[in-house]
């Protein structure tokens, strides 16, 4: 399926998705809510199949928090990228998709190891890489650390 | 740590105890720590624990320029740092929309496919020792040296090269690299015989791997098990052929694919790809055109604004390379999907109901790199 | 006195008469007892240092590397070094650990391998004490052996290490009724249990060719039997380096650890020995029947020396093994010897006992 | 009847498997000319690395202790881990105006990484790398090296 008709379909599922402009995939920024029911039928319709995350980040765009899922399907051979942001910064949280993808259960525990994302329904959701008892979010633009971090 | 504290208490009626596989364990192969629940010998439950090598490199990319970026992209994924160097700098010519020079892309390739044969190599010689036969590790070291002496000929280092620049290689090929790839060729293509010989082959080994760390290919497409171990699942998931960059949509060479879903099939695929591989450099090896080593670039690279994706084949798996730009010579933010960090989310369910030799065998299969999964 | 390296009869009756003729009956078996013991301490020490030498070197050259080359020329003094570095290190104390099973462990273990080399022939009237059940005694006692190695892994308070010794237990008492068998066969065909009588008998022919197939059969149950009953590679489960660390002695540190170690290539050395002297014809030199010339030219080769040739030639047989076989999983290990072993053995004594009644065997 | 011969072929099989194996390394084992450890340190004096080896950042000085820096600190820049210090100095050049020259230049060789960016950089080719791989020393001061020489100067045209 072309990006057109990609765009399309999904348009049908979530109305209120926005393109974002990007050379390589098809980009949609999908509000939080629907994120996980898009991504139940992402995977589950036949001719959409996408079974295969393959990246899940999370961004800080400063004002926002971010988590892009990269989708491939193995049987289609098509990409999509999904967004969803955030403007809560304090308790930032999107719904799990590890029961679609068993592979966002250590890409999703990262990304709150590293930016404080929390994603509701994750059964096991600590800390991956730093700390039980770490203080704050690395990879987060505001984060400050004078021990480890050397300014130039 | 707290975790460390909060050990689960083994209950007498469950008759389950808990033993710490690493930090320092012979088969962890690094600082991964498993914290593995037993019943007997049967492995009920297993929680890996990363980052005793955690170093931030997506942090520390984020106040790098995009060379300087390369050299940490090396201490990733160790074993295959041509490849991690090469999806940086694919990733900056793709967005810069830079065509490099057709002799740049060979030696990349070639290059990239050496990697994988070395790290091929290292990862026989480490199953091997794994599954207790020490005589492989020192085959798989001595053979894999003559990779090493190649590379140290041309990029000046053994392990970490940082041969690839944006653009280009740092610097040309050295005179004598087409003569010691083609020993090379000659030399493995024997000493590769020893190896099916010592392991393939025996009747030990084959009831160790086969029919351990069953994977179908649905789990390995949910958990993303690329590279040979998902191959070894039936799964086709080789960027090479998928997604084809620098010269493999040019030259012939056969996706490896085996369908018994073991740990056997993990390692036979990988054993057919190290032949796959050679191949490949056969093909390029004695036709690398003239022309520039690099292209010409401005002195400070800067991305325009947007978002980009690099996907590459590393000899784990698929290694995605994100970034964020925001229109300076640093990226605004950085991430990399490495392929040992998925791999090694499947262990748990690879390993459940098996013994403790079994893990080991099936942690073998995956072929972890530590610093791959930290970063 | 006469001295003679073919046959030390003389100079052993020798020594016995002097002790006697110089002091009352029991205090001369006392002392014969120190000096053998003495002997036999020093024997050991000797035989474990080199072993682990030898060991390295042929695995070196199996892997294509040089091997310890240091310390004296080729490394020889590389074992001493090593045992002067464990000497020195400090012996670590296991919180929660069984204090005196700890300590006892390491000499039980070597006691077990020390108490069989009393039993072994090395060379014609070179031979502590000749049981008329020598093969019965050597057999009980060197599977005393698990007991340490179990001991060490309970009293060490670490889980690896009890695993390495369940599985080091289950691994034993398999296998020793291999070891048994196998030796039955022999047995069956010597028609003695005496190791003098069984070395004797063997003068005109070695029973591996008097008895041909089972005897071979035999012989090849014993050699991976034995192997696993010493808990080495590829049955080294016990151990399991990649798996358990180091199984049943991960917590045992400096001299301790080298009780393990020593006893580990002493068991070796025993085995190996058994197995030259059941199936290779011990210190009796190599004879084909009617080859006259060539038995008088074999019979100059001292018989301590057609010993420790065999011997070696076994461990070396043990090394190549090790060295080249990836490890097997429990489960596996005790098919081999439950579904393959075993029956074969069983089938084997009846073949054995069959060729004996009709006399076909040589 | 059919298991019975297949307990059998296994153990055909399996006995051969074995024998296989153990042919490889009793091959290695009665080949020692085979044998590719190198002596390290007594190879010491033909063990010729290449060319190109990347042992530490050099500063190349000519016979007549002359150098090509000129302080300008392309390299400094381009270091990923600030393991490069330049301490330039302003002299009275030979037509009056002040010019810049090189004071240090500070190697930190603890925190190098070779990634050979500075010796690429360079405009001026100064920098290079040495063959020099013993670099183990018992203090880590003395992993801060200064690469210019004392009393060498800057080759006339350079800068």
């Amino acid at each position: 399926m072309d990006n057109t008709n990609l765009k399309a379909r999904i348009l049908e599922i979530v109305p209120d998705a926005q393109q974002e402009e990007n050379k390589q995939y098809l980009t949609l920024l999908v509000p939080a809510a629907k994120l996980h029911e898009l991504a139940v039928k992402l995977k589950t319709t036949a001719d959409l199949s996408f079974d295969f995350l393959f990246c899940l980040s999370g961004v800080d765009y400063g004002k926002q928090l971010a988590v892009i899922y990269h989708l491939n399907s193995t049987r289609h051979k098509h990409y999509i990228v999904l967004k969803v942001k955030t403007d809560d910064r304090v308790n930032p949280n999107f719904d799990t998709v590890c029961d679609i993808w068993r592979t966002a259960e250590f890409h999703e525990r990262e990304t709150y190891d590293m930016f404080g994302i929390r994603f509701n329904n994750h059964p096991d959701l600590r800390r991956i890489f730093l700390d039980e008892d770490w203080k704050g979010y690395p990879l987060r633009k505001d984060y400050v650390d004078e021990v480890n971090i050397v300014e130039f | 740590m707290k975790e460390i504290v909060n050990l689960p208490v083994s209950k007498p009626e469950e008759e389950e105890y808990h033993i710490n596989m690493g930090p320092q364990h012979p088969s962890t192969h690094g600082v991964l720590r498993l914290l593995v629940s037993l019943q007997g010998e049967i492995v009920k439950n297993l929680k890996p624990h990363c980052g005793y090598i955690h170093r931030g490199i997506e942090k520390m990319c984020e106040k790098d320029t995009y060379p300087q970026i390369i050299h940490l992209t090396d201490r990733m994924d160790y074993l295959s740092s041509h490849i991690n160097n090469h999806a940086v700098c694919l990733l900056v010519e793709k967005a810069l929309e830079i065509e490099v020079p057709e002799r740049v892309q060979y030696i990349r390739t070639i290059m990239d496919e050496l990697t994988r044969i070395q790290s091929h190599q290292l990862w026989w010689a480490s199953f091997g020792m794994d599954l207790g036969g020490l005589t492989c590790f020192f085959y798989g070291l001595r053979d894999r040296e003559m990779i090493l002496d190649i590379w140290e000929e041309t990029t000046g280092s053994r392990f970490l090269q940082s041969y690839n620049c944006p653009g280009g290689v740092m610097q040309d090929i050295h005179p004598n690299f087409q003569k010691k790839v083609h020993v090379f060729l000659k030399t493995f293509k024997k000493k590769i015989k020893d190896y099916e010989k010592i392991l393939s082959g025996n009747v030990i080994f084959e009831q160790r791997s086969k029919g351990v760390g069953m994977l179908t290919k649905e789990d390995a497409i949910s958990y993303g098990i690329t590279g040979p171990s998902g191959r070894g699942s039936a799964w086709s998931c080789d960027i090479r052929k998928t997604e084809p960059y620098s010269m493999y949509s040019k030259v012939h060479f056969n996706e490896v694919l085996r369908y018994e879903c073991d740990s056997y099939s993990r390692y036979m695929v990988r054993m057919q790809e190290m032949y796959e591989s050679m191949n490949i450099i056969e093909q390029l090896i004695d036709n690398i055109p003239a022309g520039d080593y690099a292209a010409r670039m401005k002195a400070v690279i800067k991305l325009p604004a947007g978002e980009y994706y690099q996907r590459v084949e590393s000899a784990r798996g698929e290694l995605g390379v994100y970034v964020v730009s925001d229109g300076n010579k640093t990226p605004y933010r950085m991430k990399f999907r490495t392929p040992s960090f998925t791999n090694l989310s499947v262990l748990d369910h690879l390993s459940r109901d098996m013994k403790i030799a079994d893990l080991v065998a099936i942690g073998g299969s995956l072929d972890l790199v530590i610093p791959d999964i930290d970063r | 006195m006469t001295f003679n390296i073919y046959d030390f009869t003389s100079f052993t009756t020798w020594i016995d008469q002097s002790l006697n003729s110089l002091m009352s009956p029991t205090l001369a078996l006392i002392t014969e007892m120190v000096i053998i013991g003495v002997v036999f301490l020093l024997f050991y020490a000797v035989v474990g240092l080199f072993l682990v030498y030898a060991e390295r070197k042929v695995c070196a050259f199996m892997q294509n590397r040089v091997g310890p080359n240091r310390v004296g020329p080729y490394g020889i003094f590389q074992t001493i070094a090593d045992f002067i570095k464990l000497l020195m290190k400090e012996l670590v104390y296991i919180k929660d650990s069984d204090k005196l099973l700890f300590n006892i462990a390491p000499f039980i273990v070597i006691i077990a391998s020390f108490m069989a080399l009393s039993a072994i022939p090395f060379a014609k009237g070179l031979h502590a004490i000749d049981f008329d059940i020598g093969i019965l005694y050597v057999i009980a006692v060197s599977s005393l052996g698990v007991v340490g190695i179990l001991l060490a892994g309970w009293s060490s308070n670490n889980k690896y290490s009890l695993i390495g010794a369940m599985r080091s237990g289950a691994q034993i008492v398999s296998y020793e009724l291999s070891v048994g068998l196998s030796l039955l066969t022999i047995i069956v065909l010597a028609g003695t249990m005496q190791f003098s009588e069984i070395v004797e008998m063997q003068s005109d022919g070695w029973f591996l060719f008097k008895g041909h197939i089972p005897a071979f059969i035999a012989f090849v149950v014993f050699l991976i039997s034995s192997t696993a009953e010493t808990n080495r590679g590829p049955f080294d489960l016990a151990e399991a380096e990649s798996e358990l660390t180091a199984g049943f002695h991960t917590e045992y540190s400096g001299i301790k650890f080298a009780f393990f170690f020593l006893a580990e290539y002493m068991n070796m050395f025993l085995v190996a020995s058994i197995a030259a002297t059941v199936f290779l014809g011990g210190w009796m030199p190599f004879h084909i029947s009617g080859w006259a010339g060539f038995n008088t030219i074999m019979d100059y080769i001292p018989p301590f020396v057609w010993y420790i040739g065999k011997t070696a030639f076994v461990i070396w047989l043990m090394m190549w093994f090790k060295w080249t076989f990836p490890r097997l999983r429990i489960d596996q290990l005790l098919t081999l010897e439950w579904k393959y072993l075993l029956p074969i053995n069983l089938v084997n004594i009846l073949l054995m006992a069959f060729l004996v009644l009709m006399h076909w065997h040589f | 009847m059919n298991s019975f011969f297949k307990y059998f072929s296994d153990i055909f099989h399996g006995v051969k498997s074995l024998l296989i194996g153990m042919s490889v390394t009793g091959r290695y084992f009665f080949s020692p000319g085979q044998i590719v450890t190198q002596q390290y340190p007594e190879n010491r004096k033909d063990l010729q690395m290449f060319e190109r080896f990347k042992g530490e950042v050099i500063l190349i000085h000519d016979a007549n202790n002359q150098h090509r820096c000129n302080g300008c600190g392309i390299c400094e820049n381009n270091c990923p881990n600030g393991s490069i210090e330049i301490i330039s100095a302003r002299v009275p050049g030979e037509d009056g105006k002040p010019k810049r020259i090189i004071d240090k230049h500070i190697y930190h060789l603890g925190m190098c990484t070779f990634c050979g960016l500075c010796v690429k950089n360079c405009p001026s080719n100064a920098l290079g790398f040495s063959q020099e791989f013993e670099h183990a020393v018992f203090d880590r001061s003395k992993l801060n090296k200064v690469l210019n020489k004392p009393g060498s100067s800057i080759i006339k045209g350079v800068e």
